[in-house]
């Protein structure tokens, strides 16, 4: 495997592809974070609907590139139906792991293992985390929007 | 004169001979020279201007003095119209506080959605608070400030025109002269944005007869933090500071003062001494190699950049005529994000997003762009190395099924 | 530890060993390592920061990232309060300009005679703009602010406390830690002008508990061009940008806007990059060698150097109890114009004049004076010949029937 | 003659000692130019009355270095009664040898001859001149405060 393989692993391509629970929701139950990246405007919104504190749904919209947009649905499929500290601790040691610092290497992290080599790439780190920082945001309790 | 070889050796950056540096549009590299001259300034003289009457500071003011005769020389201002300022954007920013008060509720503003977010938001800004209006000139199917158009919204009304003289994103060149005659004969101000048109070719500001024109030390070979605000005469006697505090004081007492002349009257504090003295350099250097030989070296490269592009198959340029040494494309169907990060692996730097010209961006109707920009050390070589890394990418990411 | 040795070696302006330095608070030298790091920067990454996705801009973008952490950790802010600006003027100005919007007429501004101009004149512009009136805390018989003559000032219409934590002309500390509780409590931002503290003591603005501080990178072996402005979070937050254009910017159109997170908010343009660069060197130069260390080394010239000038003819020090390593001083009859002449042709650089301080040179009731300031690099030797040379220029112009 | 004697010559103490024509004048006709030199407080007053284009009176006052000051009272001794044209050429003459540059030498400058030693010291040139800018100033026709 290249360095462009390990990059751009299948998985990613392929939630870039065919993203999950994509498309926002008009629901005033969802808290929203909406964060765009001056730099290379990548654009991210990700709503969650957190109920008896379980992310209940968790939806996005954006464009960007394939490493943020993919994220974002990687995101998704992995946090939605979890408890929100569960959930919270994930994103915390995925972040960790694609800055390459760090982190609970016990936590299954699925398709978001896939995204190991990104810590290779500095460059790329905000795109594989603008995603996640957003989702974190929508946790944080006010709307920002 | 040929630019194509040698040249490199200038450049410490270039050592890397695996390195193909394409955005200049942000950031220029920076010969030897202009780094020794910095150097000699901290090494020799270390002291501070204006104020000292010893032989170190002496010595520091004249060739801090020196620096500022060169910008003037540069662009055929006189040297009391010449302000030191920490760059394009910081000039852009004083040019549009020091109009304000001249503008009234109703006034129109002409500017354009080619500007860099630093001409087009502190007008947005005064606008905001003066109550006038902003008013874009409608640009042409390629993008284009055309006369007509500027005719068509210039009016009795308009008070400043702020347009850029080379767009950092499609490489046009605006009809500056023309634009400054017809806004001048309404008694309009002209403020022009010339980041990306003085570091290229010869500028004149007494030909273009402008009121106002920025441009940044760092992408023409000099040092960050600093650039040129040119403003006539007339205006700077005018209007009132910026900023207020040292060295812009003539006789300061607890509720009055009186100001020095300009340029002196717009730079307040220790000045970058070390980046004005090194900002001439660059310039000494950039003279030597003809500023017009650069821009015949650019056009070549451009051309010869276009056409190989325009022979690959799934890139879009979006500037087919550009003016200027600034190629912005994409690749189909790839975010220029994702194009970049092969190109790099390739030692390859390219810019992607958008250029801090977000407007243009949706007057494409794009989220961002690949920009490759050439300056007089990039060579045919760069752009062949350019054009394999991009085959590369189309190739692996249609792998990937993109 | 003693300074007194080879510290000299580390600054190339001593390679001249004739040379006495005595003007560091006007700007200090710059040790060779300082160079290096920025020289490091134009000949491996000079790429622009923030923007590009390419490995050299990001090389870049990390260096000057770190930057703002050491100098955070310096004065022990959080990351995001440290806003870059062209230097100690500016940012003075920029502080003035983001609270004139709250200032309503009527309201009060206490200032000093001890300020530099650069710390007096934005409030003196901003106190006519808005209707507010200016207060000097009256100064005691020694030219010093006390606790108890800040109280007397200090009313419920005071909304600004802008005040000089060094005086760049007396050495005076002021009790800025007690003034702040005091104006806060009557709910009046306090501004603090460190331009002559952080470069010798180590200064807390957590423990100060001030709005607003800034200071200079030329006057701490830092480049010129650079300077800080720290603010408090919430006012980052709250207060509107002072200029607009790229990298502030979140998401522009035609008529809105959003800004970034401070501190980009308050950084408009493309950045002092090997000016950050540089001074983290110079910081980091500075903490090894010790802030205290240095500080305690300079009370021991300043005591040294007191004791010799009283013992001098026809010497007058201004600020005999000075606190910091700054002495100013006149020669009886003789101009300091005229006694830095003959200073000079000893090769001893010294300040004469007003010092950027009008108000301060009125309430001493004379036209200028001279000043001499200390640093790491300076020796007892150094006081040594500048005792000897002001015998030569007394004695000169004895002779000369002054 | 050592470097410092050079540039302090007797007559320069002199006239600093006893300025000749020193002090203003209250008279309208008077042209006057006020002149602060702020990098360091050199600060001259120069009032001149030019009648049938004739400098018929110059006065000064201020306060500033031995060099300043002394060179408004060496001027005001030069250029009284002297057609203005003369005393404007003559001016130039003196401020082009006071800072290096080729000039006039068949001009009879008298007591400003002894400015000469000036131009080994460019940190000075500026005490040297600004009382004779203050007074083209005045020639420049109107008053300027
Ligand atoms: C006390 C004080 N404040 C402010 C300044 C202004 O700093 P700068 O000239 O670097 O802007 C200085 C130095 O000149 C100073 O000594
Ligand atoms: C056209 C144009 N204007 C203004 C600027 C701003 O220049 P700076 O970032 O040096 O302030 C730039 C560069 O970024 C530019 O390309």
């Amino acid at each position: 495997m290249n360095r462009m393989e390990n990059l751009y692993r299948q998985i990613i391509m392929e939630h870039y592809k065919n993203p999950r629970n994509k498309g926002l929701v008009d629901d005033e139950r969802y808290n929203k974070s909406h964060i765009r990246n001056p730099s290379c405007g990548d654009d991210v919104t990700i709503q969650t609907l957190v109920e008896g504190g379980e992310v209940k749904d968790i939806r996005h919209e954006g464009s960007g590139c394939s490493i943020c947009c993919s994220s974002a649905s990687v995101l998704s499929a992995l946090l939605k139906r979890r408890p929100v500290e569960e959930a919270q601790y994930i994103s915390t040691q995925y972040v960790n792991m694609v800055s390459g610092q760090s982190y609970d290497t016990d936590v299954e992290l699925e398709d978001a293992e896939a995204y190991q080599g990104v810590k290779q790439f500095p460059a790329r780190i905000k795109c594989a985390t603008i995603a996640w920082q957003a989702f974190e945001d929508t946790l944080g309790g006010d709307d920002d929007e | 004169m040929d630019l194509d070889f040698d040249i490199r050796a200038d450049f410490p950056v270039l050592d890397d001979e695996t390195l193909v540096y394409l955005d200049t549009a942000a950031t220029s590299l920076t010969p030897h020279r202009v780094l020794h001259k910095m150097n000699d300034y901290y090494r020799k003289y270390s002291a501070n201007v204006h104020r000292g009457v010893y032989r170190l500071s002496h010595e520091a003011t004249e060739l801090y003095n020196d620096a500022r005769r060169t910008v003037a020389r540069l662009i055929n201002a006189e040297e009391d119209e010449v302000v030191f300022t920490r760059g394009a954007s910081n000039a852009l920013n004083m040019v549009a506080r020091m109009l304000a008060p001249y503008i009234q509720e109703g006034d129109e503003i002409i500017t354009s959605e080619l500007e860099h977010h630093s001409h087009f938001l502190p007008w947005q800004r005064i606008a905001k608070e003066r109550g006038a209006k902003l008013i874009f000139v409608p640009l042409d199917q390629n993008g284009r400030i055309q006369l007509q158009a500027f005719k068509n919204v210039l009016s009795p009304r308009t008070r400043v025109v702020a347009l850029t003289h080379v767009s950092n994103v499609m490489g046009y060149l605006t009809p500056i002269e023309k634009i400054t005659e017809l806004a001048h004969a309404h008694g309009a101000y002209v403020s022009v944005d010339a980041a990306q048109s003085v570091p290229h070719m010869e500028v004149d500001v007494k030909r273009i007869d402008c009121d106002f024109l920025a441009f940044s030390a760092h992408k023409m070979l000099g040092p960050t933090g600093f650039g040129i605000l040119y403003g006539k005469r007339k205006h700077l006697d005018a209007f009132e500071p910026v900023e207020f505090g040292g060295d812009m004081v003539g006789i300061a007492e607890k509720d009055t003062l009186t100001y020095q002349k300009p340029p002196l009257k717009f730079e307040t504090g220790t000045p970058p001494i070390a980046e004005a003295i090194g900002f001439a350099e660059a310039i000494d250097y950039l003279e030597e190699k003809g500023l017009e030989t650069i821009r015949e070296h650019e056009k070549r490269l451009a051309e010869y950049a276009h056409k190989a592009l325009s022979g690959l198959e799934d890139v879009v340029i979006y500037n087919k005529d550009a003016d200027a040494g600034i190629i912005t494309f994409n690749l189909k169907g790839v975010h220029p994000h994702d194009v970049v990060t092969v190109l790099d692996d390739d030692n390859i730097a390219l810019r992607a997003g958008h250029h801090c010209a977000q407007l243009v961006m949706q007057w494409l109707s794009v989220a961002a762009t690949l920009r490759a920009s050439f300056y007089l050390y990039n060579t045919r070589d760069d752009i062949d190395r350019l054009i394999e890394s991009l085959k590369r990418a189309r190739d692996f990411f249609k792998d990937a099924g993109l």
